[in-house]
């Protein structure tokens, strides 16, 4: 089936696998023999064949094969470098989360083919309607668990967080780009286009779950040190922002505003097309300075910005498009979702107007933590002098390493200054994939903000980068006629000792104010010990200070004891004699024969 | 189009004066002569003709970014001018935005130096601004649910507004302005490495900066249009600010930094509180 | 026709294995005996599934699709096993864990092994049936216990036990069956295909008490839940081949007698019955193996149970 | 006639279930097996069916003769004691089994609500035959006892069949003859070996096998 949603995703899958292609050529030429290259690159394009059948296919069956496929050759991509043993420990965790979060799609899809007993879409789209509402319900509880936990949104987001760091930098920007973006694909697809949304009360669950996943995405991202963890952790959050989106436009369509319906999805789309671009573009810059300094923890880098500047600047993009800052195209779509939640409020009634608020205040909250996060990563990772001798002997990385980070940044800016004609084609999608026939709709795309008051000027995108450049270039003007010339000299020491690179800012003292203010969720723990030479003079102090991962300490932790605890009681059934062998046998019969009529 | 641009430059021009008029009216309550009301113009005046000290190791980030926050914050002043007046939700939201922008590069410079003071600026400036940002669009969700009239939920989040500029610009109870002690300084302990003319752009961005904030808050409060030649009000209210400025400066002393949670929490429950009778038609 | 040459077949084997002192030339004998059952069944399953038509012979042998099925089925296995055996065995006798006059035990053993479970499905009367599974289980006691240590003689003990307590059980659903059957005044005979047309007019209650001992019979041999007890043990402690064989396709003929049985009492008292018991036992045999599988260390009997 | 036989099997087995030893076990399954010849007789008498003599006569050699000579011979053999060792002493068994009486009677009651009275007796009785079988099985440890059991049970679907269906088809008969007499032996030849193997054929110890 190729309509416009599959179309649109399959352009999502395509513009972040092409560069990633490009990128794997000399990203794995290093540590890898020539067979084990060939067999990663193998594997890749059949990760990527498969999300797109799972974009494109019709048929149940069908889309359960290829969900499978992508499933199992993306754990394999994540166990590739199967030396150490972290990658095969999340590699276990990411098969089996989603093999959980699989049983659950089975089950809906069951459900789905007794009331349609054919497997085809059109078909279960046609009779969705006779489906009485609390199984339908049931099927939509099923269907959102299941793709929740593909996407990672918050209660099941467990495997993220370690699957996505150990797989390579280019198959980790594809699976954080482009895979959560098909659990998200499979969640509009089956609960948009064929159950058919009818009561508000699903999307406002999307939306609690999703405001949810984007704080603690966020809040994780920030305590983290390992580069490619807060990406992940800042994939959750954007999957929130997505969702979020989504589920405004499932409320819209449930209280019949199907204007504010197609607008919000536009926004959610448009926010997948550029986090999956952004993401990718990030998620290269890691590897690329993960291949320059052969580590991951930005604790161990610094100065990165002299000795890699190309770099720097494509990851300085990156993350400016992530913390949505204006001229580029993050902006444009958290813009456009906020808009889409203050226009919701005024039309929605009540309590409604309350929640749309205090989740657009979440969201800007997320939109602050997310640019402190980035700054963080920025900053730590490229400014300043380096941490340690892999970071002072870091070299740049090879062309097409770079050539695909390019690609992916004029991209970024691109899908910024252009949106207009850009959400002109995805407001056709959204239309459709609402149902409804969105031609008499006109959407101010170039002003990108509606507003009560005909008449006035509205700023827009094009407008905003315009303002910039010209300020800009005012500024530089200003800069270059005054003042008496430029003198280089040492940092500011106080005057008195030689400033080294253990003063700098580590990645843990920037996010020590938000440990505290979040500690009622992160539960730090902090450890402190002076080793005195005398009373007055401390020879050594170490400190040591980690937060609590609350998801896995208190709900996954104990609930996989308690399984292996249960099997443990089981083996009991056989303790080996054979009288009691032979008991089970009697007492089975008994039971039967005594419940016969009942069966 | 040719007003909007007159008035980014009576913006430009009274920014500084703001700042003099409210170190001036602290020194009068204290009993002090201070500084004349246009001690600001003469600092400006003064770094834009003095030697700029670079340190070795910063990047070409630290070189652009007064340029690049003093063009955000330009942008700001012609998003509030008449040209792009503030009554639509996304002339609004992009003020949130580029405040955004210029805090991004800025903390950004901070960490470039490679000093303990300037990441523990950044650290603390960043740690303040996200908190800040939900309160900010609470305050444009209840502004834009109530229209633009005067009634009691804009009052109520002209206060908290109100609030929110304290933090912003660095005022006393959040961030000493004047201080070098490391231990106080937020906003001051990110512009240490800058010296001469950049350090002179920053200041007039911030001077300006305080100035748009006044503006929208005038802008809640007094519901009229710039170009009605009315905005005597606005101009009423914003001395009004100032003055309360002035005397919240002198009242309080800063807070440790973790009581500043506590400060913008209780003006996000303001910001609630205005959605609440927004929403209610009060 | 085929029905005798693959029956007749491992008798010859049987005769041969007597014969023939030199192991290779058994072993091989005894592969490519069964690669021509392959064939045959082949041919059979061919001729049978194909064309729907059913073959009985002189009322003894009754073959329709179902049972050439699982003939086809148990000559794959038997071939797979024979060819690995011949390593298996030779590898034996060299770490000297078996002398050699034990392998002229292990093949007299496996071919009238196999020769009892082509039996099966291939019988039509009902009695006889019972009789076939009751040697299948005799016979495969003895490969169980082969290694005669403590633990293969206790396994091998506790499979016979448990097993014949099964077949005692199945034996009484047999007769039940064949009571329900001449109550209802047709002439008095145990074979399936006089009374698979004719079971709609049997009496529902007895029908229903003699299939729940057929279930529990024949339940215990197919190592449904309850009555799995004997499994684990058997499968580990029986030789590699002689365990694949019995968790392969002795657990499916018992099955085959479980279904036989099954398709009479569907057409007797309605699929509801039939399908309700066999949701419950899959789903219990489900929970307690997986709760087994997942603390088991002993790789043997991990699989014992993942066939369970 | 039939009621006579039909109370000799019943006390028989009563007698085997509160034997304390082997060779008392065997004694009275050799009774019962006896008494079992006895009503398959009567039953041939009653339909004429020549086969059925044959069948009489063939239960007689097989399992009033042959059996229990062999499972002497391994007692003698195995020499591990005389002792049936019972997990339950034998006045709680004699409850039991009246209990399996009474509960294999009302069985046979609600399901062959069909049949003469005789008729249901009979069937009661083989029902509790099996349930006796099965309680030896379980409650009893040495490893000969669990032989006894199932040859009880056996007898005990004999003459259900017997008496139910009119008898099963001739060949099936002499088949299931056939098939008993080999397990016997082959159980036999296991005890032998496990009293070779653990100098002691107490079933409750062969419990190695765990989990």
């Amino acid at each position: 089936m190729f309509d416009l949603l599959s179309l649109f995703f399959l352009f999502v899958i395509f513009i972040v696998s092409l560069p990633a292609l490009i990128y794997s050529f000399s990203y794995l030429k290093g540590e890898y023999s020539a067979k084990q290259i060939f067999l990663a690159q193998v594997l890749l394009c059949v990760f990527i064949l498969s999300m797109a059948l799972v974009v494109t296919v019709t048929n149940l069956i069908a889309f359960l094969v290829s969900w499978e496929i992508m499933s199992l050759v993306s754990y394999l991509l994540v166990v590739s470098d199967g030396r150490n043993e972290k990658s095969v420990k999340a590699g276990m965790i990411y098969i089996v989360m989603t093999h959980i979060g699989t049983a659950f799609i089975i089950a809906a899809f069951l459900i789905m083919y007794k009331y349609a007993n054919s497997f085809d879409f059109i078909v279960i789209k046609s009779i969705s309607s006779t489906i009485p509402a609390n199984t339908k319900n049931i099927i939509f509880l099923l269907l959102f668990f299941g793709f929740a936990t593909k996407a990672g949104v918050v209660p099941m987001h467990i495997w993220l967080p370690y699957a996505h760091p150990q797989a390579p930098s280019h198959v980790s920007s594809i699976m954080s780009g482009v895979m959560i973006k098909t659990a998200i694909y499979g969640m509009i697809r089956f609960i948009m286009a064929i159950l058919g949304v009818t009561s508000p009360s699903w999307g406002i669950l999307i939306m609690i779950f999703a405001v949810i996943s984007c704080l603690t995405g966020v809040i994780y991202a920030l305590m983290v040190k390992d580069i490619k963890q807060v990406l992940a952790y800042s994939s959750i959050e954007n999957i929130g922002i997505i969702l979020l989106g989504l589920g405004l436009s499932m409320v819209f369509i449930s209280f019949k505003f199907y204007y504010l319906a197609v607008f919000s999805l536009i926004a959610s789309f448009y926010h997948l097309l550029n986090h999956a671009i952004f993401k990718g573009l990030l998620f290269l810059c890691a590897g690329g300075v993960y291949k320059a300094t052969e580590t991951r923890n930005i604790e161990k880098m610094g100065g990165l910005i002299k000795k890699m500047p190309q770099t720097a600047l494509f990851c300085l993009i990156g993350a400016m498009a992530i913390s949505a800052l204006p001229p580029l195209n993050g902006f444009v779509s958290e813009w456009m979702t906020l808009q889409a939640f203050f226009l919701g409020a005024f039309n929605a009634s009540g309590t409604m107007k309350l929640f749309l608020g205090i989740c657009a205040s979440m969201l800007a909250l997320t939109g602050g933590l997310a640019a402190a996060c980035f700054v963080r990563l920025f900053g730590i990772t490229f400014l300043a002098k380096p941490r340690s001798n892999h970071a002072n002997n870091a070299k740049e990385v090879s062309f097409s390493m770079r050539f695909a980070m390019f690609f992916l940044a004029c991209l970024t800016i691109v899908f910024g200054i252009f949106a207009a004609k850009i959400t002109g084609i995805i407001s056709k999608i959204a239309a459709e994939t609402a149902g409804v026939d969105a031609t008499s709709m006109k959407f101010p795309f170039d002003s990108l903000s509606l507003t009560r008051g005909a008449g006035i000027w509205q700023i827009s995108v094009p407008l905003l980068a315009f303002m910039l450049a010209v300020f800009t270039i005012a500024g530089f003007v200003i800069y270059r006629m005054f003042g008496a010339g430029q003198r280089i000299y040492k940092t500011w020491d106080c005057g008195y000792y030689k400033l080294g690179q253990r003063n700098e800012y580590t990645a843990t003292a920037f996010s020590k104010p938000f440990r505290i203010a979040f500690n009622f969720f992160l539960l730090p723990y902090r450890r402190m010990n002076k080793i005195r030479e005398s009373f007055y003079h401390v020879k050594t102090f170490a400190y040591e200070t980690h937060t609590v991962p609350v998801f896995k300490r208190y709900i996954y932790s104990p609930f996989v004891i308690w399984v292996f605890k249960s099997a443990k009681f089981m083996r009991r059934i056989q303790p080996g004699s054979i009288h009691l062998y032979l008991g089970y046998i009697f007492v089975t019969l008994l039971a039967l024969i005594i419940f016969v009529h009942k069966i | 189009m040719l007003l909007a641009f007159a008035q980014t430059i009576l913006f430009i021009a009274i920014a500084p004066l703001l700042s003099g008029l409210i170190s001036k009216i602290k020194n009068n309550v204290r009993m002090r002569k201070g500084a004349s009301v246009f001690q600001p113009y003469y600092n400006l005046i003064k770094l834009f003709s003095k030697e700029e000290v670079i340190s070795d190791t910063a990047s070409w980030i630290f070189k652009i970014t007064p340029v690049v926050v003093f063009a955000s914050v330009l942008a700001a002043t012609i998003l509030i001018s008449d040209f792009l007046s503030l009554n639509s939700a996304g002339n609004f939201l992009a003020l949130i935005f580029i405040f955004a922008l210029g805090r991004f590069f800025m903390t950004l410079a901070a960490l470039d130096t490679g000093s303990s003071f300037g990441g523990m600026g950044s650290s603390r400036e960043m740690f303040i601004s996200s908190l800040v940002e939900p309160v900010l669009c609470l305050t444009v969700f209840a502004y834009f649910l109530n229209g633009h009239a005067l009634s009691f939920c804009s009052v109520i989040s002209a206060i908290a507004l109100f609030l929110v500029t304290l933090a912003e610009t660095s005022r006393i109870p959040v961030d000493n302005q004047e201080t070098h002690l490391e231990l106080t300084m937020i906003h001051e302990a990110m512009l240490l490495e800058y010296s001469g003319k950049s350090l002179g752009l920053i200041e007039l961005s911030s001077h300006l900066k305080q100035m748009i904030l006044f503006y929208v808050i005038a802008w809640i409060v007094v519901p009229v249009n710039f170009s009605e030649f009315l905005f005597l009000g606005h101009i009423a209210v914003i001395i009004a600010i100032v003055i309360a400025v002035a005397l919240v400066e002198v009242a309080l002393a800063k807070m440790r930094l973790f009581r500043v949670t506590d400060f913008l929490g209780f003006a996000f429950v303001l910001g609630m509180l205005s959605v609440v009778c927004g929403m209610l038609g009060a | 026709m085929q029905i005798f040459f693959i029956l007749a077949i491992p008798i010859l084997l049987l005769a041969i294995t007597w014969l023939i002192k030199d192991k290779k030339i058994l072993g091989l004998f005894t592969c490519l005996a069964y690669f021509t059952v392959l064939a045959l069944s082949a041919w059979l399953l061919k001729e049978v599934a194909l064309s729907a038509q059913t073959k009985s012979f002189f009322g003894l042998v009754y073959l329709d699709t179902l049972s050439v099925f699982f003939i086809f089925v148990i000559s794959v296995i038997a071939l797979a096993v024979a060819i690995y055996s011949v390593g298996y065995l030779r590898r034996e006798e060299e770490e000297g864990i078996i002398s050699a006059k034990k392998i002229k035990v292990y093949y007299l053993l496996f071919n009238s092994f196999c020769l009892s479970m082509f039996i099966v499905p291939a019988v039509n009367n009902l009695g006889i049936l019972w009789v076939a599974i009751e040697m299948t289980t005799l016979i495969s006691a003895f490969l169980v216990g082969f290694y005669n240590t403590k633990q293969s003689v206790e396994a091998a003990w506790k499979y016979i036990i448990i097993c014949s307590v099964g077949i005692i059980f199945a034996l009484l659903g047999t007769i039940l069956f064949s009571y329900a059957f001449s109550i209802s005044g047709l002439s008095k005979s145990l074979n399936w295909s006089d009374i698979a047309p004719v079971a709609h007019i049997l009496d529902k209650n007895i029908l229903k008490i003699a299939f729940i001992f057929i279930l529990v019979g024949y339940g215990t041999k197919a190592g449904l839940a309850p009555m799995h007890t004997w499994l684990p043990d058997a499968h580990s402690q029986a030789p590699a081949p002689i365990s694949a064989l019995l968790s392969g396709v002795l657990l499916k003929t018992a099955l085959y007698a479980i279904l036989r049985f099954g398709i009479i009492t569907i057409k007797g008292v309605g699929f509801a019955y039939f399908s309700k018991l066999m949701i419950l036992f899959g789903v219990l045999s489900l929970v307690i193996s997986g709760g087994f599988i997942l603390v088991q260390k002993d790789l043997k009997r991990l699989l014992a149970y993942s066939s369970i | 006639m039939k009621e006579l036989v039909l109370i000799g099997i019943l006390v028989s087995t009563y007698f085997m279930v509160i034997a304390r030893r082997i060779q008392a076990l065997i004694g009275h399954f050799r009774l019962q097996s006896f008494f079992l010849f006895l009503a398959t007789v009567i039953i041939a008498l009653t339909e004429k069916g020549a086969d059925l003599y044959i069948i009489a006569g063939l239960l007689f050699i097989i399992k009033v003769w042959l059996i229990p000579y062999l499972l002497n011979k391994t007692i003698k053999r195995i020499k591990a004691g005389d002792n049936i060792g019972m997990t339950i002493n034998s006045q709680l068994s004699l409850i039991c089994a009246l209990l399996f009486t009474f509960f294999a009677w009302t069985f046979s009651r609600g399901l062959f609500s069909g049949t003469s009275q005789t008729g249901i007796s009979i069937i009661a009785v083989a029902f509790f035959m099996v349930m006796a079988g099965l309680f030896f099985m379980v409650f009893r440890i040495t490893a000969l006892a669990q032989v006894g059991g199932l040859l009880v049970m056996e007898n005990g679907l004999f003459l259900l069949a017997s008496t139910v269906s009119g008898g099963m088809p001739f060949f099936v008969e002499i088949a299931i003859f056939f098939d008993v007499f080999v397990s016997v032996v082959i159980m036999g030849f296991f005890v032998y070996r496990i009293n070779k193997l653990f100098t002691h054929i107490d079933v409750d110890k062969l419990s190695h096998l765990k989990g």
